[in-house]
């Protein structure tokens, strides 16, 4: 009962944690956007005359697209076309469920993840529910009755397939030298250091992977210069014909999946929470030095550690969207199959390879590094 | 009715109000020389997104704001009226230039003179084409009257179009 | 070539076809018939004398009012017509429009005024020289060959002339409107198409108004 | 004729690797964002107030500074006595190509002046703003140069300026008030309706 | 009904010939699509994402341009002309003008020349960047965008202090132009290209050989050398193609003959091809300028020089009124600062000597009675400058080609006949060819290096 | 008859005549200032200087008999030299009014100037300044300042209207026009001074200020004013409503017939155009009521069919039309063919009327412009019946139907009868321009088009056939009588295939003697005689 409170809890916790972050992204991109290009950015709207630097435009936006008439196009499948947002958005936010926020803490003799489903293939679920995402786009690409929507639907349809392959065999490679796919574990995992000072984040041991996992997880986004399906000035999008609020919850689903995919990027290749030389007990740097920490502390600089990095890498991906133009379609697909693809292939075999190379297949590769 | 329940809803009415005027997301309908003033509006030297309209989306399904810049020409006005036909309540209209004001100069067979004949304007800007100046005060005005309508889901009758001043005498165009 | 050299050499080559030239500002231009015109632009496109390889403009101009405009009401005070002021002075004046031969003409009258001039403006970019080609059309009978053959740019050029001034193009495989819609009736750089006569093809209530 | 053939490079297999130009494309817009998030922050604490961060006017709070020669909404130039000097010529009505200029002349008890205009009508919703008008008034009576932007209306009827607002500026609709001591064509409550 | 997105319509039009069943989609790009700068309507059948056919509407800003011309005076078409492409509305101001000219047979100052070159050349930059930058937009590189339309600004504020306007400038006249240069206007125009200068910079870094761009842009809306020749395509657009047409070095005009500069010619004559061209362009243009105003004859920047004396425009009209002359004789105007540049002695440098086609000096209008019948002639309907009978081809490089107008004067003082031979029109009649076979992504970087002004187009 | 050369081109001239009446045959225009073809020649102004061969000294074009041999130039550089000096003395005191004169846009002094002008003006003086904006009678003002003193009113005013109102006082700079003591310069003639000054020295005080010339279209007609049919320009403005509160009829200027009226027209005609736009009707009207004019045709021809029908059985005529010589020709020839010779009515056009002013020069005192044509058609003289006894038909209850073209019936019963007639009759028909009396009472009001509105003709006193022309289309619902006439017979199913009143006229001149020959283009803008009196007198005889 105590657990179920707890999971509770957490999941609500993660739920609002990720909507507000949604929406402080809309504004961070905003404000972001604005100060690359010489801009301010949204500053007007106040409550009370206080401004806040344009933090209630976000606020203002949400209102509106709820108060906003919901048209339903003539001709369109009138279930299919509500249900496509919500998939979208439902399946966006399940997956935040696997994702650990920080490491578990005791709190009345109680084991609490910070994390609100633990899966030992969590991973794989992940994965699931990001395939399923694909759902919502091409119902809504397909519900709409519309050619752009349905080119737009088909497109990323087709993306995020693509993609997906290249994403998860990327990823492959991570398991392996992890040997888990519980994230919790293979975040705990990447906690050790290599040759003593060097983390062992993912990053450290499979860059290749990062770079194909990063580019395959930014076209999972749908977000330049992976933006083809939305690309505003080609095709309008498959949502063309959405509005109100269902346009929101596609809008939403958009900021979910950067999110998602920066903490993922975050997980498996930068130590999720993992402070480097923070250990349960305090630091421990690698010229002796100890720090020592109670454990609600260390527990809230993982979470920091984590929030921090998830940030950064928002912030990453905006700067990307702002800076490149692009892909073209076929181009698009030849960067998957033919780029992308291949180097996780050669990644895996090259890590595999490496593996039995080593022989601490049996023994296990941690421990030779330990 | 309690006058409870009255602030209530009307302090609801100003908060859609409120979220309405700073969050607008406009519909461009370019077609001509006001584009160039549009596009300047828009970009850093006046960043029209400061005021929250920042966001042009173009599919009239998500726009809340109809942008009509630049002149219609009676080839065009059917589209006009169906891209405002397809937005979602409660929608505006910016009538963009002199063009969609009043026809401005091009008082000949091809053009519409001023889009208010064939769709309600809420906010006329005139200029040939407007200095962003001119768009951003005509934008406040727009965000004031957004306010003052408060009201939550619908927008109210459309104004009477006006009619073309003719003499009788006048030849009937 | 300059103008005069340029209407020497076509007026040597196309003795019949060239029924007039002159070089108003600098302009070569040559009035030719239009039985004549499409075999002179393959000439003039593939000639080493000529190398038109431009069709820089193809238009047309309507000449029903030239010279006709109404005049004011500048009531001379004296009760004598009073020149409002005096055009600029001019030492080769032009010749005029181009005229275009009648039934008439057969008989020994002058030849009547072209309502509409089909206007070519050729260029060429190796030799760097420009020539105006003008065929006179009578209203009745406003057609001339396409030139779309030898030059792509002809296609939408001919569209809007049509659209413009009804006049046809023979050998045109697309010739419908352009700049108007189809449903528009006349054709209005016409002279006798009021300016502000309007087709709208939706009335004040959003529906569909009939054309007429 | 100098023609400078452009000759392109094809890219090389390091550019290939998409990386490096996108990385150097972020250096650009990161510079940007550093530079201005520095200014920025600066300008909060009252520092380096002399460079700009954005190159964003704050309209209206901030306006930008218009040309001298530009061409903002007219006015018409008052004599001492507070009457127009316009005389009525009509120069500027029959120049603008737009036809937004709408004059009615009547004789001035000065015969030395001998006509002024009784209405004197604008309609910003035609008016092109090519300064024509100002260019033929030969009486110095228009001008643009008052620098008013704030021309948006609500109606087609509130874009028209009549004699009242050409002669002072500053007024602005809905004028309820004829001050104008001179016999006009006034639609306004209280003024005089004489011609 | 011309169908506009959302478009509803089901995928259509089968192949029916086609044994396996697949079906050509027929897609309705415009008219208001935002890539299509909201006027033109292409109908584009596809196959897969490949466009197998492509059928062009333009027209929907048709306004109607030549007919309206008949019915104004000659400086009365001028504002019209801004609004033909009206992303370099000066080079339409100065071709049309220039047209007139030749048709009046008269000629301008050197000074007036070189004003022209100058604003035609920063117009073209302003062009370009426009161009390069909503193409790099639709492309999805919308900061590149925002940094030339910011680069955009700085030329716009020499253009608004030279003509009082930013767009629609209205600024050439028939005979000259309306004012001098302003006062300090090279160093304005230093800064300007500096900025400029800084910006192409940046979005070189960020374009030019970023792979996605290339890529995009690189081998689609191919057009060989020949082809745009037979579709009449001039200007940046054929350059790219490696054909050196330049109106300026080939018929030269104004003082083009006495500037040294560059034609940039491509090679392939794809996209990319144009983009490096539009770019080189601009390089050249800034020289151009440089040059220019380095070169130009110089004129009295100040009031007049002989007696520094000036009054107010308004007493020097009632002086003149009472007929007191001596109060005003010599005097310098203060007028109104939008007809700054236009006083006395500047107006010998700008304005053809010829009077009965140009306004006098606003001095003049004021303090005598000749120069304000003159005024009056020039302005009244009916009157005013009225070339002699005939007609003129003139044509100057426009921003996007050769841009040519075509007058015909009937000797009346309106224009009898005014064609415009738009540049865009004659690549947007070669479109079909340039993306059949493209895939329908392509569309966007073809058409936005097309630069299709609506105003130009439909006219 | 004497042969000159002039710019290289012969001309015979009659003997006594000027090298500028030679010049202008040859289309060669001389400027002039002081010249009118209709006064004596002064040779003050010496604008018209031009060069004689073998002659030293520059020649006035206007005072320069023809000589045969003579060799002139009108447009040498000399010639243009001496008339740049004149100009330039001409304008040296003249104010800078071009803003405020209603003479800008048709002064020759910005004609001339812009052809031949001095440029750069060497006048630094001050300006001599003389009385401004005196009005010197009921229609004309005068602004001494503008005056360069030709003394064409001068001349007017002793020989044309012999009246003498105006002369030439002081000298040298301070010469100045002026009336002689006493005097008010209010013959009937005046109006003309205002045409022919050259300057905007005499300006038209109807005309002042309400609109500039160049705004002014025209076109030709000939004034309804009296039986004289002046051919006039009537300058109108259609695109510019504020301006003389929406009128369209600006002011109207003869247009030189030499068999008509010269130069020259009367104040009556000139200033008699108000009725035009003023108190016009403007609604098809059925008993007070606003209807349509599909409505009115088809009711009206209603009632005339049931009338007709019982009329068969009846006996005399029961329908009474009473036409008006306001109207056309051809409108009265179609009254004539629909009501008289269709439908048996009984139809007149002559309606008693008292004699106006006359004089011996253009004033007639028939006040109405076709009563000649009325008279051609038989509508109206001896055999018509006379309107009166129409009327009082119509009262004592003998017609049933009674059409009143225009005219004002009070003028012959009392309203007291009217309002009888309104009652008793079946059908009561007004159609006209303006509002009346009558067209209060009619059971029917049908607005029609003014003689400007219409294509027609009209005859004069002289018996000359004159075009009015079509100025603009009729005012908002009127329509011209022709076309309401032709409706009716339409729906009569008379069988009339005419379209316009070209066409209507082609049958006129067919079938009516006196109009034999006679076709708009003969006619044209001058006009052309009834082919005989005689056969007026035939026609009226029959």
């Amino acid at each position: 009962m105590i657990d179920l409170a707890v999971k509770l809890v957490l999941a609500l916790f993660v739920f609002f944690g990720v909507l507000n972050l949604a929406a402080l992204h809309t504004w961070l991109e905003r404000k972001q956007s604005a100060l690359m290009q010489d801009r301010i950015g949204a500053n007007r709207a106040s409550i009370l005359g206080w401004r806040l630097m344009g933090l209630f435009h976000p606020l203002a936006d949400s209102i509106k697209m709820f108060t906003k008439e919901d048209i339903v196009p003539a001709g369109a499948d009138r279930i299919l076309h509500t249900l496509a947002p919500v998939f979208s958005v439902f399946f966006a936010l399940v997956t935040f469920a696997a994702i650990p926020f920080g490491d578990r803490f005791l709190l009345g003799g109680r084991v609490i993840e910070l994390q609100v489903a633990k899966i030992n293939v969590a991973l794989l679920y992940i994965f699931a529910m990001l395939s399923l995402g694909v759902y919502g786009v091409i119902l809504a690409g397909f519900a709409s009755r519309n050619n752009y929507a349905l080119l737009g639907g088909l497109r990323a349809t087709a993306q995020m397939i693509s993609y997906e392959i290249a994403l998860g065999i990327a990823i492959v490679g991570v398991i392996m030298i992890y040997g888990t796919m519980d994230l919790q574990e293979l975040v705990r995992a990447q906690g050790r250091t290599l040759a003593g000072w060097i983390p062992l984040w993912g990053i450290v041991v499979q860059p290749v992977a990062f770079v194909v996992f990063l580019t395959a997880a930014l076209a999972e986004t749908k977000r330049i210069p992976f933006d083809l399906p939305e690309g505003e000035s080609e095709i309008i999008g498959y949502f063309v014909e959405y509005s109100g609020m269902k346009f929101g919850m596609f809008f939403l689903a958009d900021f979910l999946e950067t999110i998602l995919v920066a903490c993922l990027a975050t997980t498996l290749f930068f130590g999720g929470w993992q402070v480097p030389y923070l250990t349960s007990s305090g630091f421990q740097f690698p010229w002796g030095a100890t720090l020592p920490l109670s454990q609600p502390v260390y527990v809230l600089l993982g979470v920091a550690s984590f929030s921090i990095k998830v940030v950064i890498f928002c912030l990453l991906f905006m700067q990307l969207r702002w800076t490149l133009p692009r892909f073209r379609y076929d181009q698009l697909m030849r960067l998957g199959w033919l780029g992308l693809f291949p180097i996780a292939v050669v990644n895996v075999l090259v890590t595999a390879s490496v593996l039995a190379l080593l022989k601490v297949r049996e023994v296990g590769w941690l421990a030779w590094v330990g | 009715m309690s006058g409870d329940a009255g602030f209530v809803t009307s302090r609801l009415d100003e908060a859609v109000g409120w979220a309405r005027k700073y969050s607008i997301f406009q519909y461009p309908f370019v077609t001509a020389c006001c584009g160039m003033e549009y596009m300047a509006t828009a970009c850093s030297h006046y960043d029209i997104d400061r005021f929250g309209a920042g966001l042009p989306r173009f599919s009239p399904r998500q726009a809340d704001v109809l942008f009509v810049v630049g002149t219609i020409s009676q080839k065009m006005a059917p589209v006009l009226k169906r891209i405002y036909d397809q937005m979602a309540e409660p929608k505006w209209v910016v009538s963009f230039g002199v063009c969609t004001c009043t026809g401005g100069f091009y008082d000949n067979y091809a053009t519409l003179m001023g889009i208010d004949t064939i769709i309600p304007v809420d906010i006329y800007i005139p200029g040939c084409p407007p200095r962003p100046e001119y768009v951003l005060d005509g934008l406040l005005k727009l965000q004031a009257k957004i306010q003052a309508q408060h009201e939550s889901g619908t927008r109210p009758a459309p104004e009477p179009r006006p009619e073309l001043e003719l003499e009788p005498w006048m030849p009937q165009r | 070539m300059d103008a005069a050299a340029l209407i020497q050499a076509l007026t040597e080559r196309f003795p019949d076809a060239v029924r007039s030239s002159h070089a108003y500002r600098g302009d070569a231009t040559i009035v030719v018939s239009r039985e004549a015109l499409l075999d002179l632009a393959r000439a003039l496109k593939g000639d080493a004398a000529f190398q038109m390889n431009f069709l820089m403009d193809l238009t047309a101009v309507d000449f029903s009012t030239f010279g006709k405009k109404p005049s004011s009401a500048f009531f001379a005070s004296s009760g004598v017509a009073v020149r409002p002021s005096a055009e600029l002075p001019d030492e080769h004046p032009w010749p005029g429009p181009p005229r275009v031969p009648n039934a008439a003409a057969a008989l020994g009258a002058p030849p009547g005024p072209a309502r509409f001039v089909v206007v070519y403006h050729f260029f060429s970019l190796p030799l760097k020289h420009r020539l105006r080609v003008e065929v006179p059309l009578e209203e009745n009978d406003a057609e001339v060959d396409s030139v779309t053959s030898l030059w792509a740019g002809a296609d939408w050029l001919e569209r809007e002339v049509w659209d413009m001034f009804g006049i046809r193009f023979r050998g045109h495989a697309n010739l419908k409107r352009i700049l108007t819609y189809e449903q528009f009736v006349g054709h209005p750089l016409r002279k006798d198409y009021p300016v502000n006569k309007r087709q709208p093809l939706i009335g004040p209530d959003g529906h569909a108004s009939d054309h007429s | 004729m100098a023609v400078k053939v452009l000759r392109r490079r094809e890219l090389t297999v390091w550019e290939k690797l998409y990386i490096p130009q996108i990385v150097s494309g972020l250096k650009v817009t990161t510079a940007h964002l550093l530079r201005n998030l520095y200014l920025h922050s600066a300008h909060r604490l009252g520092l380096l107030q002399n460079r700009r961060a954005a190159v964003t006017f704050q309209y209206p709070e901030e306006p930008r500074p218009l040309a001298a020669r530009f061409r903002s909404r007219h006015r018409l130039t008052v004599r001492d006595d507070g009457t127009p000097r316009c005389v009525g010529c009509m120069l500027c009505e029959t120049v603008c190509p737009a036809h937004c200029i709408t004059i009615v002349a009547a004789e001035h008890p000065d015969p030395n002046i001998e006509k002024y205009p009784v209405r004197f009508d604008i309609d910003l919703g035609v008016c092109v703003y090519c300064g024509y008008c100002v260019e033929v008034c030969p009486e110095d009576a228009i001008r643009m140069d008052t620098g008013i932007l704030d021309v948006a209306a609500y109606s087609r009827d509130a874009m028209k300026l009549d004699i009242h607002e050409l002669m002072n500026p500053s007024l602005r609709k809905p004028l309820l008030e004829c001050t104008l001591k001179f016999p006009h064509k006034c639609r306004l409550a209280g003024g005089e309706a004489s011609r | 009904m011309p169908r506009t997105i959302p478009d509803n319509s089901v995928p259509a039009a089968a192949a029916a010939s086609d044994a396996l069943e697949t079906r050509d989609m027929l897609l309705n790009v415009g008219p208001a699509h935002p890539a299509m700068h909201g006027i033109i309507r292409i109908v584009a059948r596809l196959d897969g994402e490949q466009i197998v056919d492509a059928d062009v509407d333009i027209g929907y800003l048709h306004r109607g341009f030549e007919k309206m011309s008949e019915t104004v005076d000659y400086n009365g078409v001028i504002p019209y002309t801004d609004r033909l492409n009206y992303v370099s509305p000066l080079i339409n101001n100065v071709g049309y003008c220039m047209a007139v000219e030749k048709l009046l047979g008269i000629s301008v100052p050197e000074r007036c020349h070189y004003i022209r070159v100058i604003v035609s050349e920063i117009s073209r930059l302003t062009d370009h960047l426009t161009c390069v930058g909503a193409s790099a937009m639709e492309l999805g590189a919308f900061t590149v965008f925002l940094y030339m339309i910011k680069a955009r600004e700085y030329l716009w504020e020499l253009v608004e202090s030279v003509t009082g306007a930013r767009l629609t400038v209205s600024y050439c006249r028939v005979g000259g132009v309306k004012a001098d240069l302003p006062e300090g206007f090279a160093e304005q125009c230093a800064k300007a290209f500096e900025e400029t200068r800084r910006v192409l910079a940046e979005s070189d870094a960020l374009l030019t050989r970023n792979r996605i761009f290339v890529d995009r842009m690189s081998g689609t809306g191919k057009i060989s050398a020949e082809d745009a020749v037979s579709y009449g395509i001039t200007g940046p657009f054929l350059r790219a193609s490696g054909v050196p047409y330049d109106v300026r070095k080939d018929c030269p005009y104004a003082s083009y003959d006495r500037l040294e500069f560059d034609v940039p010619v491509g090679t392939r004559g794809d996209n990319f091809d144009r983009y490096l061209v539009r770019m080189e362009e601009m390089q050249q243009s800034m020289r151009i300028v440089e040059q220019a105003l380095r070169d130009m004859p110089p004129g009295p920047f100040q009031a007049s020089p002989q007696t520094g004396r000036s009054l107010p425009a308004s007493e020097m009209v009632d002086q003149g009124k009472v007929g007191n002359i001596p109060a005003i004789r010599d005097a310098c105007a203060v007028t109104d600062p939008t007809l700054d540049g236009s006083a006395k002695p500047l107006h010998v440098s700008i304005a053809t000597a010829e009077k009965r086609v140009f306004l006098p000096p606003k001095e003049d209008t004021y303090g005598n009675i000749e120069g304000l019948m003159q005024h009056f002639k020039l302005v009244m309907y009916g009157h005013g400058a009225r070339p002699p009978k005939g007609e003129v081809y003139f044509a100057v490089e426009g921003a996007n080609g050769e841009l040519g107008f075509y007058v015909v004067s009937d000797g009346g003082n309106t224009p009898y006949r005014v064609r415009v031979r738009p540049p865009c029109f004659a690549i947007m009649s070669a479109l079909p060819k340039l993306v059949v076979g493209d895939m329908m992504a392509d569309l966007t970087p073809t058409f936005g290096s097309i630069n299709m002004i609506g105003g130009e187009l439909d006219r | 008859m004497p042969n000159l050369t002039i710019d290289g081109r012969q001309i015979d001239s009659p003997d006594g005549s000027t090298v500028i009446q030679a010049a202008e045959k040859l289309g060669i225009f001389i400027p002039r200032y002081c010249y009118h073809p209709g006064l004596s020649i002064a040779g003050n102004c010496r604008i018209c200087l031009i060069e004689v061969e073998k002659n030293p000294k520059l020649q006035i074009a206007c005072n320069t008999t023809v000589a045969d041999g003579m060799v002139v130039h009108t447009s040498s550089a000399k010639a243009e030299e001496g008339r740049r000096a004149v100009l330039e003395f001409l304008l040296a005191n003249h104010p800078l009014d071009c803003p405020v004169c209603d003479q800008s846009g048709e002064c020759d002094l910005q004609n001339f100037y812009m052809n031949f002008g001095l440029y750069d003006p060497r006048f630094r003086e001050q300006k001599i300044k003389k009385k401004k904006a005196v009005a010197v009678g009921p229609h004309v003002m005068l602004d001494q300042e503008r005056c360069i003193l030709c003394s064409r009113c001068v001349r007017f005013t002793d020989e044309i209207s012999k009246t003498g109102e105006f002369g030439i006082f002081n000298r040298g700079d301070q010469a100045e026009v002026a009336l002689y003591p006493g005097q008010n310069l209010d013959n009937p003639y005046s109006g003309n001074v205002v045409d022919i000054c050259p300057v905007g020295a005499l300006t038209d005080r109807e005309f002042r200020f309400k609109a500039r010339v160049w705004y002014l279209s025209s076109a030709p007609t000939v004034c309804n004013g009296c039986a004289q049919g002046c051919n006039v320009d009537v300058h109108y403005v259609l695109d510019r409503p504020h301006l003389n509160d929406g009128a369209r009829i600006l002011r109207v200027k003869p247009r030189y017939n030499p068999d008509v009226n010269q130069w020259w027209m009367c104040d009556e005609g000139r200033y008699g155009f108000g009725w035009v736009d003023n108190g016009r009707l403007t609604k098809v009207r059925r008993h007070g009521a606003d209807a349509t004019w599909e409505q009115a045709v088809a009711g009206i021809t209603e009632e005339l069919k049931r009338i007709g029908e019982d009329h068969e059985r009846g006996t005399g005529s029961r329908l009474g039309v009473i036409a008006s010589s306001q109207l056309t020709n051809e409108e009265l020839f179609l009254i004539r063919e629909i009501f008289q010779r269709a439908l048996d009515a009984r139809v007149t056009a002559s309606f008693p009327m008292a004699a106006g002013y006359s004089d011996k020069f253009l004033i007639k005192a028939d006040k109405t412009p076709n009563t000649r044509g009325a008279m051609a058609i038989a509508l109206a003289g001896p055999t018509a019946p006379g309107a009166a006894t129409i009327v009082a038909d119509a009262v004592e209850g003998r017609l049933d139907a009674l059409w009143v073209f225009g005219h004002d019936l009070t003028s012959l019963v009392a309203d007291a009868d009217l309002q009888q007639l309104s009652r008793s009759l079946r059908l009561f028909v007004f159609s006209g321009t303006n509002e009346n009396a009558t067209a209060a009472r009619s059971h029917w009001t049908l607005p029609t088009a003014a003689y400007l509105e219409k294509d027609g003709t009209f005859v004069n006193v002289h018996g000359r056939v004159q075009r009015v022309g079509c100025a603009f289309s009729p005012l908002s619902d009127s329509r011209a009588d022709w076309n309401v006439l032709l409706e009716i017979a339409g729906r009569l199913n008379l069988g009339f295939a005419w379209r316009s009143p070209q066409e209507v006229f082609q049958a006129l001149a067919a079938s009516v003697a006196p109009f034999a020959g006679l076709t708009y283009e003969r006619i044209g803008l001058q006009g052309a005689s009834l082919t005989t009196d005689a056969s007026i007198a035939e026609a009226v005889a029959t």
